[in-house]
């Protein structure tokens, strides 16, 4: 158990390594920043002495190696913008992203999980047709054209929901329900597609013959099992959800981690991106990992051999 | 025997699969409405330059955001101008060129590499198998629209590179998908006989495997293909895409969005457009999946 | 002229996802020979490692130790489309050993294909004279696997076998997944081939009957190893091995006044992973002794075969 | 024991909407079970051996529509019982064993867990009262150390053992019932005359009325009180076993018995018997002998109805249009 | 909100850093002059000179100038100002390795020096005559102990100034709460009215108009002119437009940067350009408001914007024409950059391609098209420069045709006369020359002027304000009626 950790955990590391040196070497292409720190008003001269003092002529290993160095430490660096610890600058906007990706999660497990397993249990019934209605418009729909439409219904014509901000509970109803939206075609595809294996398999058939009733077989015998394929997708979906929350977060004016990073895309505010690419790769191996030992945990033919 | 009009031995030859395909192909509503749609789209596309009323490009700043003739405009801008009096039906049609262009060509590369990885690392295991799932890992954990939002800025957004950047982030699914069916293929018994005849890799590869996998392949195209255009739209929203005047709809929502309380057709129509032709590709390749699926090929 | 040299196989195996790989030894010193013409009958229990041998004949996986040598010269060395041409399968299940993809036609001609014989229209002559052989019509030339019972499929394996004209044939369990109806279709065929071509052929079996039927020789295999080689007559008519005696007395054969018989076998059967010590048999046999458990049996020659079982090492060492 | 059958099939039929019509899968049967008796259905695959079990236990799917004149378990009519009557009976009193022990236990939950899930669910006993009952039937299928056994999970145990669990689970409730459907195919020869044995030691130990449902005729020669021969949906042959296998009457149940080779009776090398060609489809109608296809006697009639005859004795029925199964006398048939 | 006395107003753009030496955006301004406050005031409407934190200044020589500090002046914090505040925040200024971000508005100090408590003198590297203009602007006045102490970004999480408004939380990019400073010296500013500001940044200009419409918001500015028309019809809100000194050009590659044979290096094709923009259109259908079309290289409100120039009238034939006569009689292709208002460059790139120039569209970041611009310039672009609000010609024509990076004409004609202009003392002197460089780059068509900016105010009905022509907002002047 302790080696597989490990031998996980190094793997993890390598991943993360891979994805910040590729991310270092993208953006490193992206030529001088020296203008982008300089700003809109600044002389030639204001850029060449940037230059100097951030150390960009030196050579990418270089700077990828320092970079390295201190991001083990904690220290991303210094937003060229904002001028402030990059560290502390995502962890402050982390928050609502973290927020924003865990209702958008439960939002989607909770409509697609239920949805999912009542579909399968009535295939071909009207609920399953609704189910599938469900899947194939969320896969269909680009999630920034949704969030516009549920700004236009719900905040301008009916008034129910503010438009934007993280105030209160209520400014998260919609990002949610856009962001969980994304996810939820593939879970709950997922899920019927467990669940219709898992009634028709053999075992599902033991418990009947044992005169188990409907509720037990479905919730004791058969969930339990279609269920473990749905938390590793509910992982990846939520690595996913977060880098993906760039758009919900720009529509919705949640001033979150993929805002900061789209906006620091826009203003080259290099160390920012960087440390924000890692953090959504950091955060999709994490959930994957988590995902797997959840699922060791559910499936015990994974648990010890 | 005399017995050859007995009904029980009609069917002792069945249909032959591609008459089978065919059957469930007609047979399957989702597979036929997506496909109609889609091929419309792409007759359409194909032939934007005799169907488009105007130039999609001329500009007419006296005649900006007329609406379109449902909401009282005229049959001259059948779905009104945009914010720079350009016909929308026009860059509607000639968008549809843009959004096509993207899902196939983004698609096909994406294709050819993960293809290439997934059904190496299938066939080959071992080493090479586990630097392709090291690469599928990595490129998973890499956010994908930040990193093409960033080359993007860095590149400029032209089609080109949005097509490049697309193609070459979205192979993992490709490479999954295949490398769990080229695994599974390559236990069955047929590859072990071509083995033992004496077939070359290649030829086991080209000729056995391939064929057995190509229609999962077909269906992760699909989904790619509407994968790479909501990501095209999604990139040119957030302005970091398909560069104006180029007629791209993520764009068009873009740009009518500003005026989107007051004239929600702006957004709504390019909008709804995209919507429809993800469905029908996406109907098209669950539909292609429901009819290719081994459970249903016997 | 097929003759193995003390072959072993190891493959080293992951069994939870948490362990570490560890060594399975699928075939586990093996040595056997194949005279021509003869049909060797290979029996043992599921996962005893029969198939691991035929795809070590077949080129199909390398052994880890040892030899396999077709008259006397080393597999290996020789040229792969030689092989081929000299040694080919039939395998257990008619539908994974058939490609759905391709026509009767395709499938049947491919070994022609691959080793460049004779232009289309002789193979096409080949492909007709071959399915008469198997006895399909010709007309199936052109339908696909999925259009076929399972019969059908494989006599089409049987075909695809048997038109490079090779000498030695592998059947691995070729019967078992068929209706018995058309299980003696196929054995009918097996036999008029052997025949009409002089065939040699090592048939894997786990039905006793079939065996028997078929082989001139039988070895009996155990967690890898053989653990008793002998004619059919010598086999059948009295055993050594108490494990063989075993497989013999659970051939149920149709006769209504005898009850289910007691094979004395125990109710586990050993993990490969972790093989018992010594004779490996010994937790399940019936008339295991103290040194079993301890020390493994040596090869012990026997009229016409050999065994490899304490009851005759001592029965051999008290002789002499 | 008694004169009433404990179960009692008359006219069973079975249809199957599929794409281009309906399967008639099962077609007509009847047959009696007493108590304390074993039944074998014996017939190739796909001709309806499953899908006849699972409607007498009320496990068919919604898809499958069930017909028939009498259906009764013990004097309750099953074909009116409610799917809560049915849960009922299920597993206390008739229950049933699977062909696959690899796939047929939950690998979530625990052996333990599965084999107590029925006694808790059926009778009022306590938790430690039916681990007690688990330990006591794996002791009796003959698993060693039971007691460690129960907090172990499906894939920790070999086919054999998982297998005799399945026996075990079945047994939990002391059922009156017990089918089992191809219990031993999956599992090898010397472990298959394992299970057979102890299968058969506890039905007569247990008094339990036993259909087993098998394609090998070995399997049904040893085990069998009364032998019904199935074959596409039609029960073709039903009688007693030593009868059937002394004297079979239709062609196909001869033919089938020619297939196998005997060790000590059919020659080494011999040619075998066969039945040419293959199983007809089922979907459409289907009238008269569906073995005509592939039976040597074939003539016109037998695509009319065909009347259910009489074999020696009036426990011995098959359904042929020749009065005697046709020219029995110069076939030679072996046993 | 009236009630609770909390101006609600929304920024667009995320502020970097309130510290205003380390921003350079308009929504730092806005802060900035609510914080902080200069030693020296423009009256924005009569653009006269008072004195803020100094009462009186005197220039002792063309290097030095002397400045009377107002006396009795306290920071937010409590720390009196006096005259060692001003001199640390000018050396901190002026020094380049501090790094302050707009360089041009620090970078002509050289230092300061105290003569008493309220005494100071500001030395200058060079002459600089727009001194006065930039001390009334830009250049705000920090409590030394506290800025020695937290230094920028110290400074920018919480800001400590003397100004009308004091900081109550800084949300960094995000959200800003200012409160009435009770202690507010008698500036000219005027006495804050309105108790609570509170500034939120939606990016979205729907979302901030939603929130208007349900009254979570009270003021939104820079309101495209679309919208603002529309919300004005709608008669729920009122609606302020202002002219800003930001303008809107072409600049064309006349020195060949970009390749000898560029075709914008011939005048005809410069002027070709010039005739083929609608400029009357783009300003009535796009800009709107108080915008006009501009012929000149700087805004005319400035100093020394000389409005007698050439001008070229739209006239596509005239354009083809000039074309032909250059060589180009179908035209050609050319790359064509912009970094804002993707709008309008999409509508000039529009009425290029109709005269035949077809345009490869390139919007770039502004980071990205400046480094190309400096690197090997573009054959044309559209740019915009808002001067930072100075209201004098050097603070735009001076920047880009000195022949520095920027610079795509490379006339050391036009160059020698900015120099003198720039650097005289004399306003006759600095007239004539801006007006030589003006006519030349005009009849050259260096740039290609298009139009002014304007700023659409929109606040609800309870706000009074009145918007001023530079493009800030003024929280002093805001009243609740
Ligand atoms: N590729 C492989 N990797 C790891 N283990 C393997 C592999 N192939 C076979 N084995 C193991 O080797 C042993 C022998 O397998 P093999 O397939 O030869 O048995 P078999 O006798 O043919 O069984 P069956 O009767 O079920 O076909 C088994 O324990 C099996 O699990
Ligand atoms: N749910 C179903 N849908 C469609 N057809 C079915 C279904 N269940 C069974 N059948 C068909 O009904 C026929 C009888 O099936 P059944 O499972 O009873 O056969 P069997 O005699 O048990 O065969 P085997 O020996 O292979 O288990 C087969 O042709 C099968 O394909
Ligand atoms: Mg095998
Ligand atoms: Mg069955």
């Amino acid at each position: 158990m302790l080696r597989f950790i490990l031998k996980r955990a190094g793997l993890a590391i390598l991943v993360a390594l891979t994805v910040s040196l590729i991310s270092f070497s993208l953006l490193f292409l992206s030529g001088d920043p020296a203008t982008a720190i300089a700003g809109e008003h600044a002389s030639d001269q204001d850029v060449e002495a940037i230059r100097r003092i951030y150390g960009f002529d030196r050579p990418m290993l270089v700077q990828y190696w320092d970079w390295l160095v201190s991001a083990l430490r904690g220290d991303f660096g210094e937003s060229y913008y904002f001028k402030l610890p990059v560290a502390s600058l995502i962890m402050d906007r982390l928050s609502i992203t973290m927020t924003l990706g865990v209702c958008g999660i439960s939002f989607a497990l909770l409509t697609a999980v239920p949805l999912g397993v009542a579909a399968a249990i009535k295939p071909n019934s009207l609920i399953d047709r609704l189910a599938l209605f469900l899947s194939v418009a969320g896969q269909a729909m680009p999630s920034f054209w949704f969030g516009l439409i549920l700004i236009v219904v719900f905040s301008i014509q009916l008034g129910w929901l503010p438009p934007s901000g993280t105030a209160t509970p209520l400014h998260f109803v919609m990002p949610t329900i856009v962001l969980g939206y994304y996810a939820m075609p593939a879970i709950m595809r997922l899920t019927r597609a467990g669940m219709l294996e898992v009634l028709s398999s053999d075992y599902i058939r033991t418990a009947r013959a044992k005169g188990a009733p409907e509720g037990l077989v479905m919730f004791k015998h058969a969930l339990r099992n279609a269920i473990i394929p749905v938390v590793s997708l509910a992982a990846v979906q939520m690595g996913f959800m977060l880098g993906g929350s760039i758009v919900v977060e720009s529509i919705f004016a949640l001033h979150g981690a993929g805002y900061l990073a789209w906006e620091s895309i826009s203003r080259n505010d290099l160390p920012t991106v960087q440390a924000l690419i890692l953090v959504f790769s950091m955060f999709y191996i994490v959930f994957t990992f988590l995902a797997d030992v959840l699922n060791a945990w559910l499936d015990p033919r994974m648990r010890a051999g | 025997m005399t017995q050859t009009a007995d009904p029980l031995l009609q069917d002792i030859i069945g249909p032959t699969p591609g008459q089978l395909l065919r059957k469930r192909i007609f047979g399957h509503q989702g597979l036929l409405i997506g496909g109609v749609v889609l091929a419309l789209l792409v007759i359409v596309a194909l032939f934007a330059p005799y169907i488009a009323p105007h130039d999609p490009y001329a500009q007419s700043l006296l005649a900006r955001m007329e609406p379109p003739v449902f909401l009282g405009g005229t049959w001259e801008h059948p779905l009104g101008t945009d914010h720079l009096g350009r016909d929308y039906l026009s860059r509607l049609i000639y968008g549809a060129r843009v959004s096509l262009m993207i899902g196939v060509v983004a698609a096909l590369i994406s294709g050819l590499i993960g293809t290439a990885m997934g059904v190496a690392a299938g066939y080959f295991g071992g080493r090479v198998d586990a630097v392709v799932t090291f690469l599928i890992n990595v490129r998973l954990a890499m956010p994908v629209v930040l990193v093409a939002l960033a080359v993007v800025a860095i590149f400029g957004g032209s089609l080109t590179v949005v097509i490049l950047v697309l193609g070459l982030l979205l192979w993992d699914r490709f490479a999954v998908v295949m490398r769990s069916s080229t695994l599974q293929v390559r236990g069955r018994e047929y590859v072990a006989a071509a083995r033992a005849i004496g077939c070359s890799n290649t030829r086991i590869v080209m000729s056995e495997i391939m064929p057995n996998i190509v229609n999962n392949l077909i269906v992760v195209v699909t989904l790619e293909m509407a994968h790479a255009v909501l990501l095209e739209a999604a990139l040119s929203f957030l302005g970091l895409g398909v560069q104006p005047p180029t007629p791209s709809w993520g764009l068009m929502v873009s740009e009518g969005k500003q005026m989107m309380l007051f004239e929600p057709w702006l957004v709504l129509i390019p909008g709804f457009v995209l919507f429809a032709l993800v469905l029908a590709i996406n109907l098209l390749g669950d539909g292609l999946r429901d009819v290719t699926a081994p459970e249903n090929r016997n | 002229m097929l003759e193995l040299r003390n072959v072993s196989k190891t493959y080293s195996v992951k069994q939870g996802m948490f362990s570490s790989p560890k060594p399975l030894k699928a075939v586990n010193d093996v040595s056997l020979k194949i005279g021509r013409g003869e049909v060797l009958g290979l029996v043992g229990e599921s996962g005893c490692g029969k198939s691991t041998l035929a795809k070590i004949l077949l080129g199909l996986e390398q052994p880890t130790e040892g030899q396999v040598l077709v008259d006397g010269k080393e597999l290996g060395a020789q040229n792969r489309s030689e092989l081929a041409r000299r040694i080919q399968p039939i395998f257990q299940d008619p539908y994974s050993s058939l490609n759905p993809r391709k026509s009767i036609y395709d499938i049947i001609s491919l070994p022609l294909r691959v080793h460049n014989v004779g232009d289309s229209a002789s193979q096409e002559k080949a492909v007709r004279e071959i399915l008469d052989i198997v006895g399909l019509p010709a007309r199936v030339m052109n339908t696909y696997p999925s259009q076929m019972s399972g019969g059908q499929r494989q006599r089409v394996a049987i075909a695809r076998a048997l038109i490079m004209k090779p000498e030695i044939v592998i059947c691995d369990e070729p019967t078992s997944a068929l209706d018995v109806s058309v299980q003696s279709q196929i054995l009918n065929l097996l036999a008029d081939l052997r025949r009409e071509f002089g065939l040699t052929y090592l048939f894997i079996s786990h039905n006793l009957a079939v065996v028997e039927h078929l082989a001139n020789r039988v070895a009996v295999m155990y967690l890898g190893r053989i653990v008793e080689e002998a004619s059919v007559e010598g086999l059948f008519d009295r055993s050594r091995h108490p494990y063989s005696d075993a497989l013999l007395q659970s051939v149920l054969t149709p006769d209504p006044n005898k009850g289910v018989p007691d094979t004395h076998l125990g109710a586990a059967y050993p993990n490969p992973i972790a093989p018992p010590s010594g004779c490996h048999f010994h937790p399940r046999c019936a008339k295991a002794m103290p040194q079993c458990s301890q020390v493994a049996p040596q090869t012990v020659a026997t009229e016409d075969g050999r065994v490899e079982c304490h009851l005759f090492d001592s029965a051999q060492t008290s002789a002499a | 024991m008694t004169d009433t059958p404990i179960l009692s099939v008359r006219n069973l039929t079975l249809d199957i909407p599929v794409g281009g019509g309906t399967l008639h899968a099962v077609r007509g049967i009847d047959f009696d079970l007493n108590r304390g008796e074993t039944l074998c259905i014996v017939g190739e695959s796909g001709s309806g051996k499953s899908l006849t079990s699972l409607a007498i236990m009320g496990l068919l799917g919604k898809k499958i529509s069930r017909k028939a004149d009498q259906l009764s378990f013990d004097g309750i009519d099953l074909m009116k019982t409610s799917q809560r009557g049915m849960r009922k009976l299920r597993g206390l009193r008739m229950s049933m064993i699977f062909q696959e022990p690899m796939t047929s236990l939950n690998p979530a939950y625990t052996i333990g867990d599965q084999l107590t899930e029925a006694l808790l669910l059926h009778k009022p006993v306590s938790k430690d009262q039916a681990r007690a009952r688990a330990v006591e039937l794996l002791e009796k299928v003959g698993i060693t150390a039971a007691e460690s056994r129960l907090s172990q999970y499906p894939h920790q145990l070999s086919g054999g053992l998982r297998q005799r669990v399945m026996i075990a689970m079945a047994l939990m409730c002391e059922p009156e019932l017990i089918i089992a459907d191809e219990p031993t195919t999956a599992l090898d020869v010397t472990i298959q005359a394992q299970i057979l044995r102890l299968l058969v030691d506890l039905q007569k130990e247990l008094g339990m009325a036993m259909i087993l449902i098998t394609h090998d005729l070995g399997v049904v020669a040893r085990v069998a009180d009364k032998v019904a021969v199935m074959y596409a949906g039609e029960l073709v042959e039903t009688g007693p076993a030593t009868a059937v296998f002394q004297s079979p009457a239709h062609p196909y149940t001869r033919g089938l018995l020619r297939c196998i080779p005997v060790p000590g009776k059919t020659e080494r090398g011999a040619e075998l018997g066969t039945i040419p060609g293959i199983v007809p489809s089922l979907v459409g109608d289907v009238t008269g002998c569906p073995f005509r296809t592939r039976c040597d006697h074939a003539v016109a009639a037998c695509r009319e109805p065909i009347p259910l005859r009489e074999h020696a004795s009036a426990d011995h029925n098959f359904r042929c249009v020749h009065a005697n199964g046709h020219a029995q006398n110069s076939e030679e048939v072996p046993a | 909100d009236k009630s609770e006395d909390v101006l609600n107003v929304a920024f667009t753009k995320e502020l970097e850093n309130v510290d205003s030496y380390f921003n350079s955006s308009r929504e730092g301004v806005v802060l900035q002059r609510a914080v902080w406050d200069g030693l020296i005031y423009r009256d924005p409407i009569t653009n006269e000179y008072k004195g803020n934190l100094a009462t009186s200044w005197e220039w002792i020589d063309d290097l030095t100038l002397e400045l009377k500090l107002r006396e009795g002046v306290t920071f937010h914090n409590g720390e009196p100002f006096d005259a060692d505040d001003v001199v640390y925040t000018v050396n901190f200024v002026a020094e380049e390795q501090n790094g302050v971000k707009t360089q041009r508005n620090v970078n002509w100090m050289k230092s300061a020096e105290k003569i008493d408590q309220y005494t100071v003198r500001i030395n200058l590297k060079a002459p600089f005559p727009a001194a006065i203009e930039f001390l009334s602007g830009p250049v705000s006045m920090y409590p030394n102990e506290y800025y020695a102490e937290v230094g920028p970004s110290g400074m920018g999480l919480e800001p400590v100034g003397t100004g009308p408004y004091k900081v109550v939380s800084v949300d960094p990019g995000k959200h800003f709460v200012l409160e009435k400073y009770e202690g507010y010296h008698d500036s000219p500013k005027g006495q804050p009215e309105v108790g609570t500001v509170d500034i939120r940044t939606i990016p979205d200009v729907n979302t901030q108009m939603a929130e208007l419409f349900n009254g979570s918001l009270d003021l939104i500015w820079q309101v495209p002119s679309d919208l603002a028309e529309k919300l004005e019809q709608m008669g729920k809100f009122t609606v302020a437009n202002e002219s800003t000194m930001r303008i809107g050009y072409l600049t064309l590659d006349a020195a060949g940067r970009t390749g000898e044979d560029n075709p914008f290096t011939d005048v005809r094709v410069r002027r070709a350009v010039a005739h083929a923009i609608d400029r009357e259109a783009l300003v009535s259908a796009l800009l709107k408001g108080k915008s006009q079309v501009i012929s000149t290289a700087c805004f005319p409100s400035q100093f020394g914007c000389d409005q007698d120039v050439v001008s070229y009238e739209y006239d596509v034939e005239k354009a083809k024409a000039l074309l032909a006569e250059a060589g180009y009689p179908d035209g050609f292709k050319t790359e064509f950059y912009a970094y804002r208002n993707r709008d309008y460059a999409e509508a000039i790139s529009s009425f290029l391609n109709a005269v035949g120039i077809d345009t490869d569209f390139k919007m770039l970041q502004y980071s990205a098209l400046r480094e190309l611009r400096m690197k090997s310039g573009t054959p044309v672009s559209f740019q915009t420069w808002g001067s930072y609000s100075i209201n004098d010609t050097s603070a735009i024509t001076s920047q880009f045709f000195k022949l520095g990076s920027l610079d795509d004409a490379r006339d050391e004609e036009v160059a020698g006369w900015l120099d003198t202009a720039d650097s005289a003392t004399d306003p006759e002197v600095r007239k004539e020359n801006y007006s030589k460089a003006l006519k030349k780059i005009a009849d050259q068509a260096y740039w290609v002027p298009m139009f002014s900016y304007n700023t659409n105010y929109v606040f609800s009905q309870d706000v009074a304000y009145t918007p001023t022509a530079d493009e800030v907002l003024r929280f002093t002047d805001m009243e609740w009626k």
